[in-house]
């Protein structure tokens, strides 16, 4: 345990202090340690990984729906698009840039920006629709050069480049780990459908024979996402994943 | 109709609009109009990291001489009379600009009781998103306005559309349901009994029983270092003297309410524990009672144990429990006049999430139809009226004053003496207790790290630990160490904080500068560890969402040596200052009786003496691993408490050192297995596994408490779990700032006017961490 | 009948005198066409009279130069432009920061203050319902008396070269009575706007009147009965001695720290901004300002500060004694002062970044004790000095 | 925690065996609605609700019905398969039993013995089961299901006691089951017993988890809302209702301060159709039945018909958690014969 106690200052100790305050001042304004950023027209590096606006690839997404379940603040809506698919659009009014879709998007469609600076006139606008995702966005930029914040031993200095900065980072997309979905209680099957009905990728098949009034119920492996949402869906609740 | 504006048509239009237009751009002075936690990007924004100045936007205390309103954030039902009285102040022309998502759809609180949108109550120029902003959005939105006011008209971002690929159409597909699960009717355990290899517990247990003899129904052990007595309406107030008086149960942490609407009761509990015995630190006592739901009245505990206080006037206004013997039942204290009633009763839903987008559904948003008519919530009658006849001025300060922050505190001040003073929190009431039961429990993380953003690994980890506790999950070592080392940075950065807001009170705008320099250099390896500047949502049930890079470990490493250059000028400028000392010395006294009253937590607990750290008497992660001092003081007053936490600077400094030194050597995973499940390859980096792993969280049944000590003191989590659904049933906060409210308007009393300021900063008290 | 020719001799016979004008009169005559010109211009006249010459000589007159080009008017101007800009460009360099620039990059940001006052000008003024409306408009502008009036006592000049528009006896006498009013307009300000922070910007104003404004007026006296006099055109040669050894503050260093401590009570500056202390009372006196008036309030604090610093050159650092720069003559003993005023200034507008607010009740005991003190003690000290000497 | 099982366990393809359609080319729910609802069979047991992976639900006129079917059926044949009146087999008497006498429970207060409830949580002390549902009322005396897995709950609730009222018990049903880790436990009518029954030889899931059921006896049920109206013309305040009970052939319902009597036979106009065709009294096919009529007042007569209800009895014996009384078989006679009479209403 450390006490620490108010120090108690004579007349002397005073004007010690008030000495070195004004001289840290003069030395200050002599030599300053300037730190700052010159925003519009310079942009402070940031690492690859910062949470910025994000891109969408559609061709790695197997809509899960997982990235909108996630979502804490319920900004990502999932939008039908012409093809019947479903993928994820994003409201920036709402978006609290936690990334936890692009931590839960398991094909690793959603990938992270550097893009951040942006002011909207209207809040309709901030809504963006999956088409606005895919390719990078344009933004009003300023910037001449690039300022790093080096930090050694000693103390935090700028370096300053005369570059402009990618905003957009090439990172490698993560590939999740390959699930597949499996009957475990075949004998409380409503045969319902609503797993084939709900999956996307074609991969379950319910073919009903009506001579013999039995419905084929089949998992595709080979066409099988793993997204899960047959699982979670079944009524009987009698779909697990499994690895593939 | 008369043109009003005639005569000054010609800034209008004439030849000089060009020049007006140029002035206006270049001097937009914004209002100092703190609404929430972006308050501190914005902080950053004109500190010397950024340095709004530059662009002409100098921040002024005063409405009526600015012409710019950065809403940052939340704009809760109170805060919404504020901004609209503000807004009804400033001169023509003004402009306003929205920061952050709470000001825009909502953000993470979209769907909270308490929460409007700016955009309904004044004009909004430009809408900047993030949670928080960055400094650098912050300053694109000023720029923008800057275009604006000259007439140039042009999106700070254009998207280009690309079409979806479009190989066949596929037949119409059913659209999934809400992942929330939540249980029918639950259970509602508070003392679900549990075996723990805990023998001093056995012997609490058995003194306790002997104690209670008669007084209670039950006692249970429900974890380690935590009890549960069970006992009747009647006998509450009987039981608390005796703990207080016989055990030396002398605080009380929480005060809770659980509602259970299907079993037509509600659950009262008051968790205690002991400052003045050692043994006792750790435990915590709940003491719980069972009303029903039909006229709910209940004995308070205030005179007992009076940091109960402000935690059952909150509990009355958001339940209807009516603490009998609190003088503030049938009050408003936190929430605003026009807040739906009992908003934490189950039966108040508040708007379920969509997953689907449909098009003309205007989602439902919970804002008022209309502005509030009345600007301000009353102030307690009798105190205002009895005021004139002892020859008292009554002074409000805040919401929005230059140094208030988002508080109001209403002043009875004889001379320049305060002789009472009245708070009023609930500025920044975001409700997230309610929004808690309608989440995931993961979703649950970043919303709790917006208690308080500028000190967000404790807040996490606060509630991470709260799940871990549950769950039972025994975290790697190397994530201990990273954890530890991230919440002490965290630590570190939420001091220069208020360290900051500190010497501005004083008018010390240097002192602020630096503080903020500081700071910047902190955040450098959280943006590179996390990609996010103060919010990082990083830790996760089991560990952290990916693993840290020996770089950034290095980064870190250099801090700890690079700090001391700054933090040294900022003693001799302000510290060492004999104006400083002359302001805080002997001001604001909190003698060691009086903070264990007012059941003062963290620092400001230790700067009066008392010798308690969580981190010491119930070590968590890698903290039993490292070595570290807890630092505690004698004098109780503002500058011991002020260079009190400067000495847990160094501390923390030193923790940090020493975790990246054991953190290099140890290998291995940083998320738990017990967790990960099946999707072990995730155990360094959850990217695609996140959902899968943790969407699906089931905290067994019964109540959960944890304490972790946060930078400004204990912030204890209680989670109640039916044990089926993944949501939980009750969650309660309890935060330092909220805790320390009470003393921080004890030790204001007494003193001079001027003092209060000196008060203010010396409680590092952050509103949106006290009102949640 | 008015004697115009005496009055016009009186006039051209009192020019200050520049060398350099007549090297570029000079020069001028040198080249071909443009030396015609001005010449012709010299001597073009109407109805006899040299108008030009007359209008250069006008110009020249001294108390006319003097009250319009320095330490006058255009001083004033010029300081109030740059000063606010200077506090700001150097506090924030001492913060680790920049300060306003983005405005004009290649010259720093220099007119910043110029938008911010077309700003202020150009800005709606909201007199709210609960004002003393007249009092709330005109309080501002009667306060503009006492703080432009000592300009017409404030000498520039240096031993033997007074510059100075008004010579009088009691000059600083009726400087100090007119600053005396400043805080009077101050309170009548607050009383008018009616606001609870106002209110307590008023009391505490009054109350540091009364603490600083002994001391000040004491440490003025020490000064007066130091040179055994009072009229400005004097007091910088007070001694009668030009080399820097025999300025005031080495003379009376005490005299100099009070009236120092006192000037920054005055103008309100940290760390004694304490009326205006805008964590506490949001501007104290000047809460409900808006727009324009905001702006007077905003520059006459710099203007008071200026006289203020002025009246401080005079007493303690030899007024405008410097070396003289060949070709300006007189001038460039008010250049000096100039110079001297505005580290005067620059020193005080930069207490900002070093000291956090005193608080009242500190501050009057600094006033009341401290202050008086050394203010008393420097009244002995300047009678043992004077009799020494 | 993810939800994943070992890899390997569980299958990719299965088959399904799906009932004969006595409507070909309709749907099921529209050989349902032919067969059972409009043919006013259907005794409102539920269990097509709780089956159904879709939306079928029941209407503000208290009917099963399925807005939308045409769209929203997925044409499963779930509710056929589980509908007890769709081959509609009536059973009546007394059924088999093991042990019929009587009982009084000393945990809990009730209308008679309380041993429905009794039976429940001596289940779940034992382990056998997680939960139990039970029938809950608000102010109205309108019906909801509560799901109990302990007696705290139950505290200040005004649980047990004749309703004679439909509650939605089986719709919970499922999800107790999803929910439930151990077993169920459920109180039901003899309709609800048959329907439980049928839902178990269909679907494993149902058959592990439904561990016991206790069957109530039951002359009749009506809909809350033809019985409220008809009870407030007859004078009962529901705020001031303390039970209600058919007694010697005369319908009481006890107020605070007052009692309203009146002949059952008034009620026939509202009867449920579904009552009509129904002849079992005594829940036959339950675990254990139990009702008021049969043993002295206080008591509850308990007919113990299985191994799993025997056990249990054993159970409550052993732990002296109510006394025993003495069943009376005779005068069970009358009701039972009485709901016999019904069969000649069945149209087949």
């Amino acid at each position: 345990m450390k006490k620490v106690g108010t120090p108690e200052y004579d007349l002397s100790d005073k004007l010690k202090y008030h000495v070195s305050a004004l001289s840290t001042a003069a030395k200050e304004m002599a030599l300053p340690l300037n730190i700052t950023t010159h925003y519009p027209r310079e942009r402070k590096r940031q690492p690859d990984c910062f949470r910025g606006y994000m891109l969408f690839d559609p061709e790695r997404c197997i809509s899960c729906f997982q990235c909108s379940f996630v979502c804490p603040a319920n900004a990502i809506w999932m939008k039908d698009a012409p093809s019947g698919r479903y993928y994820p659009t994003v409201d920036y009014g709402k978006c609290i840039f936690c990334h936890f879709c692009i931590d839960s998007c398991p094909g690793g469609a959603l990938k992270t920006t550097k893009i951040h600076d942006v002011a909207y006139k209207t809040m309709d606008e901030m809504f963006t629709s999956t088409e606005e995702m895919i390719e990078p966005p344009e933004i009003i930029r300023e910037d001449v050069g690039v300022v790093d914040y080096v930090i050694d031993k000693e103390d935090l200095s700028l370096k300053r480049t005369k570059e402009k900065d990618a905003l957009i980072v090439d990172v490698e997309p993560s590939q999740g780990v390959p699930m597949v979905s499996v009957c475990v209680d075949r004998g409380s099957c409503l045969a319902c459908k609503v797993c084939d009905r709900i999956c996307e990728s074609g991969a379950v098949s319910s073919v009903v024979e009506e001579a013999t009034m039995t419905v084929k119920m089949a998992i595709d492996a080979e066409k099988c996402t793993g997204c899960g949402l047959c699982v979670k869906e079944c009524s009987m609740q009698i779909l697990r994943l499994v690895r593939k | 109709m008369e043109n009003p504006n005639e005569h000054i048509d010609f800034l209008e239009s004439g030849p000089l609009a060009p020049l007006k237009k140029w002035s206006a751009k270049w001097s937009l002075w914004p209002c100092h109009f703190i609404t929430s936690c972006c308050g501190v990007e914005l902080a950053h924004a004109f500190a010397c990291g950024y340095d709004g100045e530059r662009l002409g936007t100098l921040n002024l205390g005063i409405s009526r001489q600015s012409n710019f309103i950065i809403v940052e954030g939340t704009i809760t039902r109170k805060m919404a009379r504020a901004l609209q009285f503000v807004y009804g102040q400033m001169p023509d022309p003004k402009y306003v600009n929205v920061i952050g998502a709470c000001g825009e759809r909502g953000g993470i609180f979209w769907n909270s009781y308490n929460i409007t949108h700016p955009s309904d109550i004044v004009p909004v120029d430009f809408f900047v998103p993030g949670c928080p902003v960055t400094p650098e959005s912050l300053l694109r939105g000023v720029r923008a306005l800057q275009d604006k006011i000259m007439g140039v008209d042009k999106k700070t971002i254009e998207f280009k559309k690309v079409e979806l690929p479009f190989e066949e159409k596929l037949e119409e597909r059913m659209v999934p349901t809400s992942p929330k699960i939540y249980a029918p009717t639950p259970e509602i355990k508070v003392d679900v009994k549990r075996v723990v290899d805990w023998d001093f517990g056995k012997e609490l247990e058995h003194t306790l029983r002997k104690e209670l003899k008669g007084l209670f129904e039950s006692v249970t052990i429900t974890g380690k270092d935590r009890i549960a007595i069970r006992t009747t309406p009647e006998n509450l107030i009987e039981v608390a003297r005796k703990l207080k008086g016989q055990m030396n149960f002398d605080h009380v942490k929480s005060v809770n309410v659980i509602q259970v609407p299907h079993e037509r009761k509600f659950i009262v509990e008051y968790v205690t524990s002991s400052y003045g015995i050692e043994e006792l630190m750790t435990v915590l006592v709940t003491i719980y009672t069972e009303i029903g739901i039909k006229n709910p009245k209940i004995p308070s505990l205030t005179s007992v144990w009076e940091s109960a206080n402000y935690s059952e006037r909150e509990l009355h206004e958001f339940f209807g429990v009516w603490f009998e013997g609190n003088d503030w039942m049938g009050r408003k204290f936190v929430l605003a006049p026009d807040t739906p009633d009992l908003p934490l009763r189950k039966e108040y839903k508040i708007p379920e999430e969509r997953y689907v987008f449909e098009k003309d559904v205007e989602p439902e948003f919970m804002v008022p139809i209309e502005p509030p008519k009345d600007l301000y919530t009353p102030i307690w009658e009798e105190f205002v009226e009895t005021a004139p006849a002892s020859d008292e001025i009554v002074v409000p300060i805040g919401p929005h004053h230059p140094g208030s922050g988002h508080l109001r505190v209403t002043f009875r001040i004889k001379g320049d003496r305060i002789v009472d003073a009245l708070p009023e929190p609930g500025f920044v009431h975001r409700s997230m207790e309610k929004l808690a039961e309608n989440k995931l429990y993961i979703q649950n993380v970043p919303l709790f790290e917006r208690l308080a953003i500028n000190d967000p690994a404790s807040m996490n980890l606060a509630y991470v630990r709260t799940l871990e506790n549950a769950l039972d999950v025994e975290v790697p070592e190397r994530a201990k160490y990273l954890r530890t080392i991230l919440s002490e940075l965290s630590r570190i950065e939420a001091f220069y904080y208020d360290a900051g807001i500190f010497s501005l009170f004083f008018g010390h705008t240097t002192g602020f500068m630096y503080c903020m320099a500081i700071r910047e250099m902190i955040i450098e390896p959280l943006v590179h560890i996390s990609g996010s500047r103060s919010g990082p949502s990083f830790i996760v049930p089991g560990g952290l969402r990916r693993d840290i890079s020996d770089d950034v470990l290095g980064m870190i490493d250099n801090i700890t040596f690079a700090i001391h250059k700054r933090a040294k000028k900022f003693e001799s400028i302000f510290v060492n200052n004999p104006v400083t000392i002359a302001r805080a010395k002997g001001v604001g006294v909190l003698t060691k009786e009086d903070a264990i009253r007012c059941g003062m937590v963290g620092p400001f607990l230790r700067a009066s003496g008392v010798n308690y750290d969580i981190r010491k008497v119930a070590p968590y992660d890698a903290y039993d691993k490292v070595d570290f001092e807890v630092t505690t003081g004698d004098d109780g007053d503002c500058l011991g408490r002020f260079l009190g936490r400067l000495e847990e600077i160094r501390e923390s400094v030193k923790i940090v050192k020493q975790g990246v030194d054991a953190v290099r050597d140890i290998k291995g995973p940083i998320l738990s297995e017990d967790i990960l499940g099946e999707y072990k390859e995730a155990s360094s980096d959850i990217k695609g596994s996140f959902f899968r792993v943790f969407g699906n969280l089931v905290l067994p049944k019964g109540e959960w408490t944890t304490i972790t000590e946060a930078a400004r003191g204990t912030t204890l989590f209680t989670i109640n779990s039916d044990g089926e659904s993944n949501v939980p049933y009750r969650v309660r906060v309890i935060s330092p700032s909220w805790m320390n409210l009470k003393g921080f308007m004890e030790a204001a009393k007494g003193e001079r006017y001027a003092d209060f300021w000196a008060v203010y900063g010396s409680f590092g008290y952050f509103p949106p961490e006290a009102d949640r | 009948m008015i004697d115009i020719s005496g009055l016009i001799g009186t006039i051209m016979n009192n020019p200050v005198n520049i060398p350099l004008l007549y090297v570029i009169y000079e020069f001028l005559l040198k080249i071909p066409v443009l030396g015609g010109i001005v010449a012709f211009l010299l001597d073009f006249s109407i109805l006899g009279m040299p108008v030009v010459r007359y209008i250069i000589g006008f110009v020249l007159w001294k108390p006319f130069f003097t009250l319009i080009i320095i330490p006058g008017f255009a001083t004033l101007g010029t300081m109030l432009l740059v000063l606010p800009w200077l506090e700001r460009k150097l506090v924030a360099r001492m913060q680790w920061r920049v300060g306003p620039r983005e405005i004009e990059p290649h010259t720093r940001g220099s007119i910043q203050l110029l938008a911010d006052t077309l700003r202020f000008l150009c800005q709606e003024v909201i007199i709210h319902k609960d004002a003393h409306k007249h009092y709330f408009l005109q309080f501002p502008f009667l306060y503009f008396i006492p703080v432009l009036l000592p300009l017409l006592f404030i000498n520039a000049g240096a031993v033997g070269h007074p510059l100075v528009p008004i010579e009088t006896p009691y000059a600083l006498q009726i400087m100090i009575g007119l600053i005396s009013l400043m805080p009077v307009f101050i309170i009548g300000v607050a009383w008018a706007s009616n606001n609870r922070f106002s209110f307590i910007g008023a009391v505490r104003e009054a109350f540091m009147y009364f603490a600083y404004e002994i001391p000040f007026i004491i440490s003025v006296l020490a000064m007066i009965v130091l040179y055994g006099t009072s009229n400005t055109a004097e007091v910088v040669s007070g001694v009668n001695q030009s080399t820097w050894l025999h300025w005031g503050i080495i003379l009376n260093p005490f005299a100099a720290l009070t009236f120092f401590i006192a000037t920054a009570m005055a103008t309100a500056r940290l760390p004694f901004d304490i009326p205006e202390a805008d964590q506490e009372v949001a501007f104290g006196p000047f809460v409900e300002y808006t727009g324009i008036v905001f702006g007077l309030a905003y520059i006459m604090a710099y203007e008071k500060a200026y006289v203020l610093a002025a009246i401080m050159t005079m007493l303690f650092f030899g007024g405008g004694s410097g070396p003289v720069i060949p070709y300006l003559g007189e001038l460039s003993y008010g250049i000096w002062f100039v110079v001297k005023t505005l580290i005067i200034l620059l020193v005080l507008v930069n207490l900002r970044g070093v000291y956090p607010r005193y608080r009242i009740d500190q501050a009057l005991s600094i006033g009341w004790g401290a202050m008086l003190t050394l203010a008393l003690f420097a009244l002995v000290w300047s009678v043992v000095i004077g009799v020494i000497i | 925690m993810a939800t994943v099982t070992e890899t390997g366990k569980g299958e990719a393809e299965w088959e399904v065996k799906i009932p004969e359609k006595k409507l070909k080319d309709r749907l099921f729910f529209e050989n349902l609605k032919a067969m059972v609802i409009d043919t006013q069979m259907c005794s409102r047991c539920l269990t097509c609700v709780s089956i159904c992976p879709s939306e079928l639900i029941v209407n503000e006129e208290d009917i099963v019905d399925f807005p939308n079917y045409e769209e929203k059926c997925l044409d499963c044949g779930a509710c056929v398969r589980v509908c007890p009146r769709y081959d509609y087999k009536p059973k009546s008497g007394l059924g088999d039993y093991m042990e019929f006498t009587a009982g009084k429970s000393k945990r809990f207060k009730g209308q008679d013995g309380a041993m429905g409830t009794e039976f429940i949580f001596s289940a779940i002390d034992m382990g056998l089961i997680d939960r139990g549902l039970f029938v809950d009322r608000d102010e109205q005396w309108r019906t909801s299901v509560f799901h109990v897995r302990g007696k705290e709950q139950l505290e200040k609730l005004p649980l047990g006691g004749t309703k004679y009222v439909f509650a939605d018990i089986l719709p919970e049903l499922k999800k107790a089951v999803m929910f439930s880790k151990v077993g169920v436990g459920v109180v039901g009518t003899p309709c609800m017993v048959s329907g439980i029954r049928k839902l178990q030889e269909e679907f494993p899931v149902f058959r592990e988890k439904v561990k016991l059921v206790v069957g109530l006896f039951c002359t009749e049920n009506f809909h809350y809302n033809e019985v409220s109206k008809y009870l407030i013309e007859k004078g009962v305040d529901f705020s001031k209702l303390i039970k209600t009970d058919i007694m010697k052939g005369k319908f009481v319902a006890t107020m605070t301060d007052d009692e309203v009597k009146f002949k059952v036979s008034q009620l026939t106009g509202i009867l449920p159709s579904g009552c009509n065709v129904c002849t079992d009294f005594t829940a036959v096919e339950s675990d254990v039945s139990v009702g008021s009529v049969g043993s002295v007042a206080g008591f509850s007569t308990t007919v113990v018909r299985t191994e799993a209800g025997k056990e249990i009895w054993d159970y409550i014996k052993k732990m002296g958690n109510a006394e025993v009384g003495e069943g009376k078989v005779e005068e069970l006679d009358f009701l039972i014969n009485h709901k016999k009479e019904r069969e000649k209403n069945i149209k087949q």
